[in-house]
């Protein structure tokens, strides 16, 4: 692991995946420290200083997913800066919400949930 | 419900259980030997009372060991009936019950299963008009749907009654299952999930495929989380557990958040009355049913 | 068995499977659609044969749930009648089936919920003898059975034809799940425990208490396990499940060895032939069966 | 965690936990070297250095668990320096067969399982 950079296992369930090329779980690497605004850094603007960096956080991390890895219907994955009603995320087996939801501060081999919720019988 | 003891029973202990007959030592021994079940988990299990909302392909395994270990009256609330595309996975069914109520239907067969448990077979459509003087009457609610609309009218019915809800749902080659509004400081469907998500969303309105043994595995998974309850051998915490038939592991437990004190259903913060919109509770989905004929000629 | 591969099917590709009944589109359509699955799934379940050792706790569930899929035929094997000790957990039989054999009760139960697959009954107990002959016929081989020596014959006999066994087990509040002889480099049985325990060890003499769910769970996964099997969606690596419904998590994936090398069943060191021991298959445990009644009164 | 005791999480399963006071989960600490013939040093004999050393492994650790924690038939859990058949030992949920059995070197917070192969049905 390289300190700079965090590397995170992602899997999608409940559908959600559909969303993602179809593939449930993946390997992401993120920068350690990112836009305080979330904003994903494209390669030719590397060398543009941002006003403000954090450490990667989840909120981040949607964004990222967002940009680089969602292939269908964006609308149906987050609204404003979080996930859509009926996604739960879970921060290696728990939910979120009890470990800070998007301001968690995301650590080298994290494993990272994103669930839809079923409705099916 | 109880919290069971685990002790030694006495001939004085029978006597204060004289509902249980004796053939009954014969019929369940194989659990009531169990260790934390015993004869007071037995006798638990006959006093209660339990509702399977829903008796398709979460419901039929449910029911069927609800009915099997002798939960001693159980609800059948479904005002479907029995299509042949059913019996793919709601097992409770069969071929010469195709076009009857599926509540009675099921109640059929647990009752063939089980002569000594009471069935109340309801083949109304649950309401939110109605939902309270439908699920009042038991101590435990299943919910065993197969749509949006009406896990939020049981999760917040169950909260108004303070009465655990067991979930599970199944979708594919995947499952879900937890137990809401249970435990000390447990949370409900809204805490998780505050707003129904938005009808467009992945696979809502139309019917998808789903493979049988997978509703099988939650609804079995169901009827066993109702069964630690009624006995006590529940530990209340709050868990979702995650079930994916083709990827490994299979299974996920997650620790799930405990009850949201800015829950519309069940904080504390009193804004709750009145803020759940009827809405929520409208099916969203009421489009035509696919043609499955059509559909295994075309997909793969 | 067979890789299917998903693609559009077109009416070329129905015309190759003549034998799905237009009906059977309905019927299966929920799980026709599933990705992965789709008409060549389907026709491999029906062309496909599963023999199932053991119609008890495991046994029925996986029963029901390869009948309602659509497994063309299946076998059973029990020489056990139904008792009404078993209907706490062994849910195809019901009171009226108490004192028939299993093997039939199941078969009428299964028929009833699909009467296109066929179903043979084998009320004969099965030895070391006639295992061969019995399980020839079948693609998988489900050990849904109660004692460690037949689970010894099977996988030797699975071995020796080259099938694939789809083995369930359950016990109090806890259950596993594994397929051996399977895929490329699977183990077998033996591969994994060489040698059937001690007669002393643990539970294996006495019938202990078993919660129903628990085998429900088991049994109807073995149905899940066998269906990825026959429709191409298991991806063979082994693998054991085990389960506890009383703890958290209730599922670990245990990711297990390859075949040994040195197994004296499916090795290759050329030591297999003869080295197994007939008294591996002998019942150890031919004691009285305890007295249920007094038990429920005595342990809690 | 201090470098000289590994604490490590073992459960039992299986009917294996009615040796052990019927209690299925237990964190176990133990030292991080230990006599090369695995066998447990008793308080008193802490002075005596013994032979030879060596990292503590899987082996060491049934030993251990015998010595300090097993209740109930001794018998029913070791046969030599091994446990007794039908009784399968996992490290992070792998067989340990895939590890080195019982010579896979501990490492802190390892979690080990020790189950009975079930018969019922
Ligand atoms: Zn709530
Ligand atoms: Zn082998």
């Amino acid at each position: 692991m390289s300190s700079d950079t965090l590397t995170l296992k992602v899997e999608f369930g409940g559908g959600l995946e559909l969303l993602f090329s179809n593939k449930r779980i993946r390997d992401v690497t993120i920068p350690a420290f990112v836009p305080g605004d979330s904003s994903v850094p494209s390669p030719e603007s590397e060398s543009i200083q941002p006003t403000s960096l954090k450490q990667a956080d989840v909120t981040f991390l949607l964004h990222y997913l967002r940009e680089k890895h969602l292939t269908d219907r964006p609308e149906l994955f987050m609204e404003k800066d979080t996930v859509r009603p009926g996604i739960l995320v879970l921060i290696n087996d728990t939910d979120w919400e009890l470990e800070g939801e998007g301001d968690y501060v995301l650590k080298d081999k994290d494993e990272i949930v994103l669930i839809s919720t079923l409705h099916g019988g | 419900m109880q919290d069971v003891e685990n002790t030694a029973l006495s001939e004085s202990d029978l006597s204060r259980s004289p509902s249980l007959h004796r053939d009954d030592y014969l019929r369940y021994g194989r659990q009531m030997i169990l260790e934390g079940f015993g004869l007071p988990g037995q006798a638990g299990l006959q006093r209660s009372s339990v509702v399977v909302v829903g008796a398709g392909g979460l419901g039929c395994p449910a029911l069927q060991y609800l009915a099997a270990s002798g939960v001693g009256r159980i609800g059948i609330i479904d005002h479907d009936m029995v299509e042949l595309s059913n019996l793919q996975r709601q097992i409770l069914h069969n071929e010469s019950t195709v076009g009857v109520y599926k509540a009675i239907s099921a109640a059929q067969a647990i009752q063939k299963l089980n002569s000594k448990i009471q069935v109340d077979i309801i083949t109304e459509a649950l309401h939110s008009s109605n939902a309270i003087a439908l699920l009042y009457p038991y101590n435990v609610i299943l919910d065993c749907t197969d749509n949006a609309p009406t896990r939020y009218l049981l999760s917040d019915t169950a909260v108004s009654l303070g009465k655990p809800l067991v979930s599970g749902a199944a979708q594919k080659f995947e499952g879900q299952l937890s137990v809401y509004n249970f435990g000390d400081n447990g949370p409900c469907y809204r805490c998780i999930f505050p707003r129904p998500p938005a009808m467009e969303t992945v696979g809502t309105c139309e019917e998808t495929g789903v493979l049988g043994a997978v509703t099988g595995v939650i609804g079995t998974m169901q009827a066993l989380e109702t069964i630690r309850i009624i006995t006590g051998l529940h530990d209340g915490k709050p868990t979702l557990l995650l079930y994916s038939a083709l990827t490994v592991p299979f299974f996920r437990s997650v620790k799930l958040r405990s009850k949201k004190p800015s829950c519309i259903a069940c904080g504390g913060d009193g804004v709750k009355n009145g803020t759940i919109e009827e809405t929520d509770y409208v099916a969203f989905c009421g489009g035509v049913r696919p043609n499955w004929e059509q559909k295994g000629l075309s997909s793969g």
